[in-house]
């Protein structure tokens, strides 16, 4: 099953790499979103606290517009009967997870390097914790999101519908990441941030077990 | 076709009851008051111990006499003039404040003989304090609305029944008429007693997470255009968002200090919820209230079934 | 297939109550009033009117100022940019947004939270005149 | 492979593509779907091979004495239809691999070549498939149906897009796979059902 997963992993990261669909376009709609903050605050100082926010802002956003992408793709190039037909809905799930889960931690570190470039504003005083933030927030967002791209995929208006979705199910996330990363920037108590990091945990567990049980329904028609 | 009737009656009843019964002080806030805002007048209810006698030029006229209120507690109330019905009444509803010079109740103007039956008034929520008769049930409903909803939609996906999809969608559209229900009482009552419109309150958070629940709900539905498709897909949906709506709805509101009664930083858990904390006649209006929206749901649930099997047979005999 | 879904439902559960209890074991944070001046930005200030002091209002320039005491039983001076709140006397607590300025706390908008308890005023202090009656 | 579809009914959006169809098919045995144009032929043999849920009724697949689960029911079918896309922006055989690789399957750069040459494609084309007449296409769903040898093979309109040349790949397989296990085409085409030991008619209720 794991070698099936990572087999479907692996195809759709040599897709990827091939047609660039995603990858482009999200490196530039990550330098065009840091392009019009800077531009709208030109001049303005901003506590390391308000740039936190900020970084999520750009953190959602960007997966809101490239992680629906492994799905609508095999939808959009018809694929899917195919893609039933030569694995088990669990392998197809785990593979595409796995996938999203690569895309938005690549995706993240991306954008965490070059808010570090170049907000001389955000200075982060524990890395350690924050990099902790960045990776279950990047797991939480990926195994959230591809249960809904799994969704959207199959509806008509998929573009405008995955951030409709995803939004009040990925809100708990959004909070207790924003919170654990403001923690981890501003350097106060180390153990404040424990009920943030088991939320984040537990909320990254409740996710996943319910899409893995959910996805035959979504995956047959 | 009774038990309409009686729901009908049951719900304007009680809310006839909610609205219209006066909200009557006792001498403790009277008192409480003439410390902080000795002009504001406040309806006050007592019952009658004494009849008294004409006021003397000195202590300023008018009638005095000596009641009780419901805490046991005496004082002396100055009316202007020799009450009306003097000899009959047992008690009066009075709008009065406290006089701290002369140590009497100061009655400025009669509310009603002989009250009977009256709603504690509450400093600080006064009259608004019936709110609670209209939004609690709201809320409730939008709530029990949704669960409902999942549980046909889990269902749909067991039993592959159409039925069950229609009876999801109907449950959700119902729960979001009563969100934007409550979410648009509670508002204005905001403005009014807490001074705005919106502060994200932890409840405020949850029932907007909600509402955003509701629409992304409908917006999935309306995009999908193959019925079986359409019924599994929301109710996946409708499952994946209940395993993330219970931290805004059931746990944050609580454990976070907030504007709601039932918050972190309050004593009690609520006005529903806790045993003690309210007045045994709104408790009584406010749990009739809420059976009565519950049926109403469930009456609302059962003409969209009814109006939807009417649809079907229509489509199948015009097919 | 049945088993599956137990199991999961079972993780499901465990797993909120786990989240759910992180809830009890955060702090959550206000800003307090020295926390505002530390930082100058807009914040959120929870605390009490503090009722031995005098409040004012100021009809000219539309401003009540009144005092506060926050969570850190520190007291500062807040001026409100409109007319004195609805039911200001009688709030249990009030939150003022605003930011901290020439030692003071100007606000522009101030809540007022009431008490939720839905009964009667049983007990307290009574003037003079109001007296138990001795059954 | 041995199936048993018992009353098997399919609707769309409420209305009836089909109702209680019923059939065998035994192993050893090549079985005929045929119908008018919207019958809904494709819409059964996606629904034979576990890709739609029937709304009424119940496929039993059976290999000797032994169930197949539908979870795993995947692994025993090949399937070849027109509405099949494959991955086209990869060559034949980087396909190749990649079924093999999914399916848990182990490949040699041997076997692929000699899969493509069985079906009659270039061995060396380099191009994706994207590049490929339509005909070709069909040939490359001839290797996706067989390269893992399933026991059931399930054939809509084998030889649409196809030359003499390929028809004859076609019927080669066919008769390989009626040996190994059992064969469904849905097809209209006369040559085709020439090839069916049985025949049923799915008519549009």
């Amino acid at each position: 099953m794991i070698r099936q997963a990572l087999a479907v992993f692996r195809k759709d990261l040599a897709s990827e790499l091939r047609t660039r669909y995603a990858i482009n376009a999200l490196l530039m709609f990550v330098v065009v979103t840091l392009a019009v903050i800077m531009f709208a605050l030109a001049g303005e100082t901003l506590t390391p606290t308000a740039l936190t926010g900020m970084l999520w802002v750009v953190m959602f956003f960007a997966a809101m517009s490239g992680l629906s992408r492994s799905f609508v793709a095999e939808e959009e190039r018809g694929t899917t009967m195919t893609l039933q037909l030569l694995a088990s809905p669990t392998a197809v799930y785990l593979g595409k997870l796995l996938f999203n889960l690569l895309l938005v931690a690549a995706l993240n570190v991306f954008i965490v390097a070059l808010f570090l470039l170049v907000m001389d504003q955000f200075v982060v005083s524990q890395f350690g914790l924050f990099w902790l933030v960045m990776l279950l927030g990047s797991l939480g967002i990926a195994s959230a999101t591809t249960i809904i791209a799994a969704i959207i995929a199959r509806a008509n208006t998929k573009g405008t519908l995955f951030p409709v979705l995803s939004f009040p199910v990925l809100l708990p996330l959004l909070m207790a990441g924003i919170n654990a990363t403001k923690i981890a920037v501003e350097d106060v108590r180390w153990d404040a941030v424990w009920p943030d990091l088991q939320l984040l945990g537990s909320y990254i567990v409740v996710i996943t077990t319910v899409s893995f049980l959910l996805f035959d329904f979504v995956w047959k028609d | 076709m009774w038990w309409k009737i009686l729901l009908f009656f049951w719900i304007a009843a009680f809310s006839a009851i909610g609205i219209v019964t006066p909200v009557a002080g006792d001498l403790g806030t009277v008192g409480m008051y003439a410390q902080m805002d000795a002009a504001k007048l406040l309806p006050v209810k007592f019952t009658v111990v004494d009849r008294g006698r004409a006021a003397t030029e000195e202590e300023g006229g008018g009638w005095l006499l000596r009641g009780r209120d419901s805490h046991d507690r005496e004082a002396d109330f100055r009316f202007a003039e020799r009450p009306a019905d003097l000899e009959t009444a047992e008690g009066w509803l009075v709008s009065a404040r406290y006089d701290t010079q002369f140590h009497r109740v100061e009655v400025a103007e009669v509310l009603g003989a002989s009250p009977a039956f009256s709603f504690p008034f509450i400093p600080g929520l006064e009259e608004r304090a019936k709110i609670i008769f209209f939004h609690v049930p709201m809320a409730w409903m939008t709530v029990i609305a949704f669960l409902v909803s999942m549980w046909y939609g889990i269902r749909y996906l067991r039993k592959k029944d159409m039925d069950d999809d229609f009876r999801s969608a109907a449950s959700a559209g119902l729960g979001l008429l009563f969100c934007i229900l409550g979410t648009t009482t509670g508002s204005l009552w905001a403005k009014f007693n807490w001074g705005s419109f919106w502060n994200w309150d932890p409840r405020e958070t949850s029932i907007f997470v909600l509402l955003l629940v509701y629409g992304a709900y409908f917006a999935l539905r309306s995009a999908i255009e193959i019925e079986e498709k359409r019924a599994a897909l929301s109710a996946v949906y409708s499952i994946i968002a209940a395993a993330t709506v219970p931290f805004f709805v059931f746990i944050m509101p609580r454990l976070m200090p907030g504007l709601h009664p039932g918050s972190a930083d309050d004593s009690n858990a609520g006005p529903v919820l806790s045993s003690g904390g309210m007045d045994t006649a709104m408790r009584m209006v406010l749990y009739s209230m809420l059976a009565g929206f519950l049926v109403l749901y469930g009456w609302l649930m059962s003409i969209q079934m009814r109006l939807h099997r009417i649809k079907l047979r229509r489509a199948e005999s015009a097919a | 297939m049945k088993k599956r879904y137990l199991i999961g439902g079972g993780i499901v559960v465990v797993f909120l109550i786990i989240g759910g209890l992180s809830f009890l074991n955060s702090s959550v944070e206000y800003a307090t009033l020295s926390k505002a001046e530390e930082s100058g930005k807009r914040v959120q200030v929870t605390g009490t009117w503090v009722q031995e002091m005098s409040t004012h209002y100021d009809t000219e320039n539309n401003r009540f100022i009144f005092y506060m005491r926050d969570e850190d039983n520190r007291v500062a001076k807040v001026e409100f940019a409109g007319a004195k709140p609805n039911n200001f006397d009688l709030a249990t607590s009030v939150v003022a947004k605003g930011r901290y300025e020439d030692g003071m706390f100007k606000a522009s908008e101030v809540l007022t939270k009431c008490p939720s308890k839905y009964e009667g005023n049983p007990d307290g202090d009574h003037p003079d005149g109001i007296k138990k009656s001795s059954l | 492979m041995h199936v048993q579809a018992e009353t098997i009914s399919k609707k769309f959006n409420r209305r009836a593509v089909f109702r209680d169809v019923s059939f065998t098919v035994e192993p050893g045995e090549v079985f005929g779907i045929t119908g008018r144009n919207g019958s809904g032929k494709s819409t059964l043999l996606r629904i034979v091979g576990g890709l739609l849920t029937p709304s009424g009724g119940e496929i039993r697949y059976r290999l000797g004495t032994v169930a197949v689960a539908p979870e795993t029911l995947h692994r025993s079918i090949g399937y070849v239809a027109p509405y099949l896309t494959l991955y086209e922006e990869f060559s034949a055989e980087e396909n190749i691999v990649l079924y093999a690789r999914i399916r848990g399957l182990r490949h040699t750069h041997a076997e692929a070549q000699a899969l493509l040459e069985r079906v009659g494609l270039p061995v060396d084309r380099r191009d994706p498939i994207r590049a490929f007449s339509s005909g070709m296409k069909q040939r490359m769903r001839l290797v996706f149906a067989i390269l893992h040898r399933p026991p059931l093979l399930l054939l809509d309109e084998p030889i649409s897009n196809l030359d003499s040349e390929g028809k004859r790949i076609v019927y080669g397989i066919v008769d390989e796979f009626r040996r190994h296990g059992a064969v469904i085409i849905a097809t209209n085409d006369a040559e085709d059902i020439a090839q069916c030991d049985r025949t049923i008619s799915v008519e549009a209720a």
